[in-house]
């Protein structure tokens, strides 16, 4: 070892180091869509969690509550109870009122932006402002310091999923001005926060108050967490490779990209310290089911058969980076069903295809893909068009940054024939995987349902599903309404994709669960 | 011109000039397509949220009176949101960033010594690199080293920047491991560590400037060693060396000083490209990600005062012209 | 010819002024060039890539068929991809020189001849312009103008919007010297109205510089299309860019160098050998005129016309 | 070279300079010997190798050139000695003057500053010490106000103060030989005056020997002891001053001298006939303001040039001369007054009227070289009025421009040369054909031979008289330079400070000039006849004593 001094003492403190592209960690919940087992979930509890385990599905879990919900009203009342001896990282307790309060400021006008399911299910809650004018939501009760009861204008069978989103987070109203919040965070969770330097790192120490007893799921090992924001993606994975230093206790925040996955298969050492997730989030061709001779379902099917699925995999990085898809419900969704309703070879099947399209009377069919403008991006859009191509389908390429894409692609009336589009549930339920990419209330508006697909019947489904309490019963009503969707053929399955992260030799337990398709944040250990 | 008129028509000039950048700028990202209210509505987007990301940002203004309040605001001041949530902008108020919840003029204090280091440092570096060389060239004119030194400078010019940078970071960060491949640390914390990790950056940028400033140097070095008074220099004994210095490059100086206050005025907005490669978050990053998520405040902001730096830039070269060169008045 | 005949004594610009000529003919002759191979820089050749989308074999998959190898990802042949490549780069570095060449004599000759307020307003916004962070608009721009538009001529346009300031300032700088010249007083004299000085005298006095300035214009315009198509916003794929080559190469540098040395040495070649010649070039017309006070700042040649740093 | 007693300061013996290519030997095996306080001077057209020969006694020819034979200084060889003893003896024991001092000094140092620099190169010095020699020198070359002299930027002086700055920094080392290149070529001729007293001064006193370049054959017979001729770099004649320039024995020296315009002898042109009025100046008033303050360039001056008539504008620079021509012009705008062409008042004119006006007048500049756009061929140049003015078509523009060649005698193929392949004399008559395009009413010629050679200008002078007899046309005609006015104006009209101090019938102004200020303005121009300029000297300092 280091025989240099005695400045590296037995006490030195473990570091968990996160590299990511990001120049900005969004600390306030109430405007974060972050996953429950990654950054936020280090700094704050909700009322329920995830427990992600290697190779099994993902489950909701207590957190600050004692359970998942309890149901009431045949699913449109929730109430939760707090567990004993929940305290803020400034000493003071834990209360009803405070998860309340920061439900309640994810209303504010200053503080969109985050995961708003509870917003749409919350009676009352499209009319409500937030609380700084000291209006409060009174379909949240608190009867008592450690209750709290949730009214919704439906029920809603996968609620326990919402609570463990990160407005269900508790804030102290002291602590609520938006401005004062994010500078200086009372929090919940194992860490709070240290330092903040703008656009370059966070630095999180430990929370005296959080008690590992109360927790089922956070082990938080390191004595500090810092995250270097800003990181060059290349530099990263570099860096990772080379595993000196600082980089030994870290892991990279982004998955890699197919040239990064190139360079670390090359690379003994740095595989092995390789995770990569099972299939997960469906990358597709969404059709805009709205434009010309798309509206016809044998052009759509002829889509189906056109695309080059094998040309857009190794556009992404091989089989490293996915599995060919045919089904919505992804991998790792309970109740998921496999079933292919347009087999073909991996890259197609040109002549079905080109005789769906003559029984259509289409000729020299012209299509422009709406696609963002990054490297991987376009190389996936370029296999797709190369793809349509031989079926005599023309495909013209329009770029756009990522926010003008994410701005046109979910516009009413949208100005694109194709899509490329991914798609990762915010919740492990096949309830996310579906509704918002088919339901006909998706349509626009900021909405994900791209291809502007309207099916009444599917609609129905889609809520009966929704209002299904018992989640075996709920699964299969899934699974059929999966197939029933892909007969209309409003997209093209493309692959399910693997993300794969690296991780210094120093960074243990670092996996990757079947559902979200990112490492596990909270039960990372360090081994120096 | 008295000097008060020149000041204050400098100055008006400058409120002109600062008015149209940010008139060009608010109408270049109205035009754009992304919606920064739509980006910020939240999953799932629903018109209630809608309408208050376009309230909370200020969206529903036509832009014309988006514009005005962001100009009164620099006057006034502004204030968001309501109640215990509200959060002010003090005067002079450049904007709110509601992507970052900061006030721009923050963001540009924070972020302005991570530029200025690289700015200032790389611009020390590739003056006394172009200088020098240029000179040498000039005087070696025609022979080997002149050769040599415009062959590494049109390779200079002819490279581009983000390429340098990149294969700089290979070959001195991973290849060799002698320096830090990106990030920042601040002087006053680690004055060291602040140099290391500006080495790269700094001579990345500062190869393909310097490779502009040798040849600049060295064709006005040239030019000025054809002039009269040169003669006279020479014809008074002077060794070879002082009429070169002291007269052939004291007066080829004068234009490349001038060139140089307006680069390192432009320099001082953002080294965007540098910023990128090296992973520094100085204003060219601030500028580039406000771009890429369409904050509009910060980057009129941010565009705004790589403007001011401009002309202020220009006002400096103009009052220093004036003093290295005794025939030039102010005016 | 005395211009010829300085060249052909210049070992550099005639070098310079061959490599450039070679390009153009290459990127013109694209198509028979690539047809010896039998390559186009469309077809993807999956087979060519391994497991993980990198090519197989030697140099990125040098072979008979493939000279410079396949691009990763889609085993695109990359002499193709290179060669038509080049078509871009030149028509774009071309193009974008003409566009600010044009702007920028019109408003320097302008400036420069009528003076005054008009000199004042037009100087004040070539500063500006000149220190803006150019890129960054350049990306705006690029995301504002509609879908429709054809992408390539709007490359062209802003990247020559952005360039014509530094024209203006040169020719600025030495329509003003000319302008106290005695044969623009002799025509003033004569009875010359405006439209005649500019012209019939000034125009054609500052030919010499246009031609050079143009050359000197065109490997910066080249390298700020690669910039940009560096940054995503360059010309639309699967036309082939160099700079979108490189970025993309810059990624896989690790894995497969021969993708970067190829487009990014193509690249670097041609920008060479255009700065060579257009130094050459300089050198040969001599343009150096006599300088006025303020308009010693102005170097004959500005060469502040790099946008990227 | 008979008349120097003692062994030579300098001693030049077979000087050859080549350089590279066309131009081979430009001067060949010249030399001459320089003695204590005696003053030779190399004469010669331009470009008869007299710089050359002059910067090859420092070494300061440019490194493209290739030198032999023999320089000695005091016994010494120059040529071929190493950079030191060449730096030591540069400024030391041979000091140098040039042509316009205006832009022999360094623009951005302080004259004093330059000054002292070259003290201390040799001789080193603390600041103040320096700073008292200074002021100790340039009070010596008979500057008032030394400090603040020393104390100013070369463009805050005048040419004269610039020049006799120059001088004091050439002797600021005690040098026993001068070298002073066309030192006065671009002064007034009251300036250069005073600086050739105190170049003779310098020889007679400190018995510094004196290389002068000149080629002004008024100069030489001012200052010079003796006399060496330069011909396309080969020696033609030499000899005392007053042998060479009296009795020239070479024909080459014989038309040098020939050509002189001169004072005194020739012919004065009589008064024609009076015309009608073509140009009127009426209490014209022209100011400039410059940094704040303005200038009246013209004050009050009433001229009228008649039909037929040459009026010669003369004066010193700076009095107005070009700014009188550019009222005429309405180049320059009217303050007060009036001024009219052809009846038409400027003044009140719009712009079309302006142009009209134009046309009817040619104008002629002092610079052949830059007068013509050297983008265009010649033929494009003098054809430009006939473009602007006339609807002629091509063939008739072209017809025109053979009669105006002819007119100036140059040969018709001339039309397709471009300015730079003409030499200057040639150019200044394609300006004279360009400006008679329009047979014009009024013909401006602003110094029209200021910038050529002595025989080149005289054949100019007479062809513009020749034309002007012919044509008829009113003439105005600028100079600083009485001889050449003497030779073609029918009456003066002598500026100062942009107020006429003088007019009259030429014979009678330049023979019993009125004004004390004309008649120090004559008194100053040299002429070629080292007798005759001794007895002007005298007459001049008496002039000079008188308030
Ligand atoms: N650097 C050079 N290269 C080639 N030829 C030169 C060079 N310098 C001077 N010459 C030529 O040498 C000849 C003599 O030049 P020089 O300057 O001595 O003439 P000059 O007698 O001083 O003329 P002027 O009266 O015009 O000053 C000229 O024909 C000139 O063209
Ligand atoms: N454009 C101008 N702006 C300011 N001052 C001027 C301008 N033109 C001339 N002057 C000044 O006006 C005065 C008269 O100038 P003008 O050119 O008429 O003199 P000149 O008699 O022709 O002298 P020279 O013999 O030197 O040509 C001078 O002091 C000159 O500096
Ligand atoms: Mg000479
Ligand atoms: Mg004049």
């Amino acid at each position: 070892g280091c025989t240099g001094g005695g400045s590296s003492g037995a006490d030195q403190k473990s570091t968990l180091t996160v590299l990511t592209p990001s120049s900005t960690f969004l600390i306030d919940p109430a405007s974060s869509q972050n996953l429950a087992t990654t950054s936020l979930s280090f700094l704050d509890r909700r009322l329920t969690t995830w427990d992600v385990k290697k190779g099994q599905d993902a489950k909701v879990v207590p957190d600050l509550a004692t359970s998942t919900g309890t149901a009431g009203d045949d699913g449109k009342t929730w109430t939760y109870t707090l567990k004993d001896g929940l305290k803020f990282s400034d000493g003071s307790p834990i209360t009803s009122e405070s998860i309340k309060y920061g439900i309640e400021r994810s209303f504010s006008d200053q503080l969109q932006g985050g995961l708003s399911y509870h917003k749409t299910l919350l009676e009352g809650g499209s009319d409500y402002k937030g609380p700084f004018d000291g209006e409060s939501l009174d379909s949240i009760e608190t009867p008592d310091a450690k209750t709290i009861v949730f009214h919704l204008n439906k029920a809603f069978g996968d609620w326990p999923w919402i609570a463990s989103m990160p407005a269900f987070s508790p804030v102290k109203e002291s602590n609520g001005n938006p401005a004062t919040y994010k500078k200086a965070p009372i929090t919940s969770g194992p860490y709070k926060v240290q330092s903040i330097k703008d656009g370059t790192s966070v630095t999180l120490v430990r929370n005296k108050y959080w008690s590992k007893a109360t927790d089922s799921v956070r082990t938080a090992e390191a004595d500090q967490v810092v995250f270097q924001e800003s990181q060059n993606q290349n530099t990263v994975v570099q860096n990772l490779v080379n595993d000196t230093g600082s980089f030994k206790t870290a892991f990279g925040a982004q998955y890699l990209g197919a040239s990064d996955l190139a360079a670390v298969n090359g690379n003994p050492s740095a595989k092995s310290r390789l995770a990569t997730s099972q299939a997960g989030p469906i990358q597709y061709l969404a059709i805009n089911t709205r434009r010309g001779d798309l509206q016809q379902l044998k052009v759509r099917q002829a889509l189906e058969y056109a695309v080059d699925k094998k040309a857009y995999l190794v556009a992404s990085g091989g089989s490293n980076a996915g599995a060919y898809a045919s089904t919505l419900i992804t991998p790792g969704i309970a109740g998921r069903q496999d079933y292919d309703l347009y087999p073909a070879p991996e890259s197609g099947d040109v002549a079905k295809a080109k005789s769906l399209l003559s029984s259509a009377g289409v000729t020299g069919l012209k299509l422009t893909l709406l696609t963002q403008n990054d490297a991987a991006s376009l190389a996936e859009a370029q296999a797709i068009q190369q793809g349509l191509k031989r079926a005599g389908i023309t495909v013209t390429l329009k770029t756009e940054d990522v926010d003008s894409f994410s701005t046109d692609v979910a516009k009413s009336n949208p100005d694109f024939d194709l899509a490329l589009s991914s798609w990762q549930p915010d919740f492990p339920s096949a309830n996310a995987n579906i509704s918002p990419l088919f339901d006909s209330s998706q349509i626009g508006n900021g909405n994900f349902n791209l291809s502007q697909y309207a099916n009444k019947d599917v609609d129905t489904a889609i809520a009966a599903a929704q209002a299904e309490v018992d989640q075996t019963k709920a699964q299969a009503q899934w699974a059929a309404i999966d197939k029933r969707i892909m007969q209309d053929a409003p997209i093209v399955p493309l692959t399910y994709a693997k993300n794969s992260f690296l991780h210094g030799s120093g960074v243990g337990n670092f996996f990757i669960p079947s559902f979200p398709a990112y490492p596990d944040y909270m039960t990372l250990t360090i081994e120096q | 011109m008295t000097a008060v008129r020149f000041l204050a028509y400098r100055l008006a000039g400058i409120v002109l000039v600062l008015l149209l950048v940010a008139l060009a700028t608010y109408l270049v990202f109205y035009l754009l397509p992304a919606d920064p209210a739509r980006l910020s509505c939240g999953k799932p987007c629903t018109p209630e949220n809608y309408a208050a990301a376009q309230r909370y940002l200020g969206l529903d203004a036509p832009w014309y009176g988006q514009l005005w309040n962001y100009l009164s605001g620099i006057v006034t001041g502004r204030r968001f949101g309501s109640g215990t949530g509200v959060v002010d902008c003090p005067a002079p108020c450049f904007g709110y960033s509601f992507q970052l919840s900061t006030p721009v003029t923050e963001l540009i204090l924070t972020r302005l010594p991570v530029t200025a280091s690289i700015a200032i440092g790389a611009a020390v570096l590739w003056f006394v690199a172009g200088v020098l060389g240029g000179t040498l060239a000039a005087v070696r004119r025609g022979r080997a080293l002149d050769r040599a030194i415009m062959t590494v400078a049109i390779a200079g010019v002819s490279a581009p920047a983000y390429l340098v940078g990149l294969l700089a970071i290979l070959l001195f960060g991973f290849t060799l491991g002698w320096l830090p491949t990106g990030g920042y640390e601040p002087f006053t914390e680690d004055p060291v560590g602040w140099f290391v990790h500006l080495l790269l950056p700094w001579s990345a940028l500062a190869f393909l400037q310097a490779a502009i400033y040798a040849r600049l140097t060295r064709s006005e070095v040239i030019d000025q060693l054809g002039q009269d008074h040169i003669r006279t220099a020479r014809a008074i004994g002077l060794t070879e060396r002082a009429v070169v210095v002291r007269h052939g490059l004291r007066n080829a100086l004068i234009p490349v000083v001038t060139v140089f206050g307006l680069d390192l005025g432009g320099l001082l907005g953002g080294a965007v490209i540098t910023e990128r490669v090296f992973s520094m978050q100085g204003l060219g990053s601030l500028l580039i990600s406000a771009v890429g998520t369409t904050d509009l405040q910060t980057v009129v902001g941010v565009t705004l005062f790589a403007a001011f730096l401009i002309t202020a830039a220009n006002f400096v070269v103009d009052v220093v012209y004036s003093l290295i060169d005794p025939r030039v008045a102010l005016g | 010819m005395t211009v010829l005949r300085h060249l052909r004594h210049d070992p550099w610009a005639l070098a310079g002024g061959i490599v450039v000529l070679l390009f153009v003919l290459a990127a013109v002759l694209a198509p028979l060039l690539t047809a010896i191979p039998g390559q186009d820089p469309y077809r993807y050749h999956l087979d060519a890539l391994d497991d993980s989308g990198a090519p197989r074999g030697f140099g990125g998959g040098i072979s008979a068929q493939h000279w410079f190898g396949v691009e990763p990802l889609s085993g695109r042949d990359l002499f193709a991809i290179v060669v038509y490549g080049a078509r871009t780069s030149i028509l774009v570095g071309v193009g974008a020189s003409a566009a600010s060449v044009l702007v920028g004599v019109a408003v320097g000759l302008v400036a420069g001849y009528f003076g005054g307020w008009v000199d004042r307003v037009v100087s004040r916004v070539v500063d500006v312009m000149l220190g803006f962070p150019s890129l960054v608009f350049m990306i705006s721009l690029t995301a504002v103008v509609a879908a429709s538009f054809p992408k390539p001529l709007l490359i062209v346009l802003i990247i020559g919007f952005f360039g014509w300031p530094s024209v203006a300032r040169v020719i600025r700088g030495q329509v003003l010297s000319l302008r106290s010249r005695t044969f623009a007083t002799a025509a003033e004299a004569m009875g010359a109205p405006a439209g005649h000085v500019l012209a019939r005298l000034l125009l054609p006095n500052v030919g010499a510089s246009i031609i050079v300035y143009a050359t000197i214009l065109i490997p910066a315009s080249i390298g700020t299309e690669a910039a940009l198509s560096f940054l995503g916003v360059g010309v639309p794929p699967p036309t082939p860019s160099w700079g979108r080559s490189i970025g993309d190469a810059v990624a896989w540098f690790r894995v497969d160098p021969a993708y970067l040395v190829f487009p990014g040495g193509a690249l670097f070649l041609l920008t060479l050998a255009f700065n060579a010649f257009g130094d050459g070039l300089r050198d040969a017309l001599d343009p150096r005129v006599s300088r006025g006070r303020r308009s010693a700042a102005t170097p004959v040649v500005d060469d502040r016309v790099v946008p990227n740093r | 070279m008979t008349e120097g007693a003692g062994s030579p300061v300098l001693a030049v013996r077979d000087l050859v300079v080549a350089f590279p290519g066309g131009a081979g030997r430009v001067v060949d095996s010249v030399g001459f010997d320089l003695h204590p306080g005696r003053v030779l001077a190399l004469v010669g057209e331009s470009g008869s190798g007299k710089s050359l020969t002059a910067m090859s006694v420092l070494g300061l020819l440019p490194p493209t050139a290739s030198v032999s034979g023999s320089i000695r200084l005091e016994g010494e060889e120059l040529l071929g000695a190493d950079r030191g003893a060449l730096r030591r003896v540069r400024g030391g024991r041979v000091g140098t003057v040039f042509q316009e001092p205006m832009s022999a000094f360094d623009p951005v140092y302080r004259v004093g500053d330059q000054v002292a620099e070259a003290i201390r190169v040799h001789r080193g010095g603390r600041r103040a010490a320096l700073r008292a020699r200074v002021a100790e020198l340039l009070a010596a070359v008979g500057l008032p106000d030394p400090r603040r002299i020393a104390a100013s930027f070369p463009h805050q002086l005048s040419g004269g103060q610039l020049q006799r700055a120059m001088i004091a920094m050439a002797i600021s080392n005690d040098p026993v030989a001068l070298i002073a290149d066309e030192p006065t070529t671009a002064l007034d001729v009251t300036v250069q005056a005073g600086i050739l007293d105190l170049l003779r001064a310098l020889a007679a006193e400190r018995g510094t020997a004196i290389l002068l370049i000149t080629h002004d054959m008024g100069v030489v017979a001012d200052l010079a002891d003796d006399v060496l001729v330069l011909r396309r770099g080969e020696t033609v004649e030499r000899g005392p001053v007053r042998r060479v320039l009296l009795e020239p024995e070479h024909p080459y020296t014989r038309e040098l001298l020939a050509s002189v315009p001169t004072l005194v002898g020739g012919d004065v042109p009589a008064s024609a006939p009076a015309g009608r009025p073509v140009a009127v100046l009426e209490q014209a008033v022209v100011s400039y303001s410059r940094r704040g303050r303005t200038l009246r360039a013209l004050d009050g001056v009433d001229l009228e040039v008649r039909a037929g008539e040459v009026v010669g504008l003369v004066g010193e620079s700076g009095s107005g001369k070009s700014t009188a021509g550019r009222a005429l012009l309405g180049l320059a705008p009217l303050a007060d007054g009036g001024a009219s062409v052809e009846g038409v008042n400027l003044r009140r004119a719009g712009r079309r009227a302006r142009r009209e006006v134009r046309a009817r007048i040619g104008t002629v500049f002092q610079d052949p070289a830059s007068s013509l756009n050297p983008r265009t061929t010649v033929g494009w140049s003098i054809a430009e009025p006939l473009l602007l003015h006339t609807d002629r078509s091509g063939d008739q523009r072209e017809e025109r421009v053979a009669e105006l060649l002819d007119a100036v005698r140059l040969p018709r193929d001339f039309a397709r040369r471009y300015p730079h392949e003409l030499s200057g004399g040639q150019r200044q008559r394609v300006a004279i054909a360009r400006a008679l395009a329009l047979d014009p009413a009024l013909l401006i010629a602003d110094e029209p031979t200021s910038a050529l050679d002595v025989s080149v200008q005289a054949a100019v002078l007479d062809l513009l008289a020749d034309l002007q007899a012919r044509l008829g046309f009113a003439c105005l005609l600028i100079s600083h330079d009485l001889a050449v006015v003497r030779r073609l104006a029918d009456t003066v009209v002598v500026l100062r400070d942009g107020r006429v101090v003088e007019r009259g019938p030429t014979a009678r102004v330049l023979s019993e000039p009125a004004d004390p200020y004309t008649r120090r303005l004559l008194a100053a121009v040299p002429v070629a006849d080292p007798g005759l300029q001794a007895a002007r000297r005298e007459e001049r300092r008496a002039l000079e004593v008188q308030p």
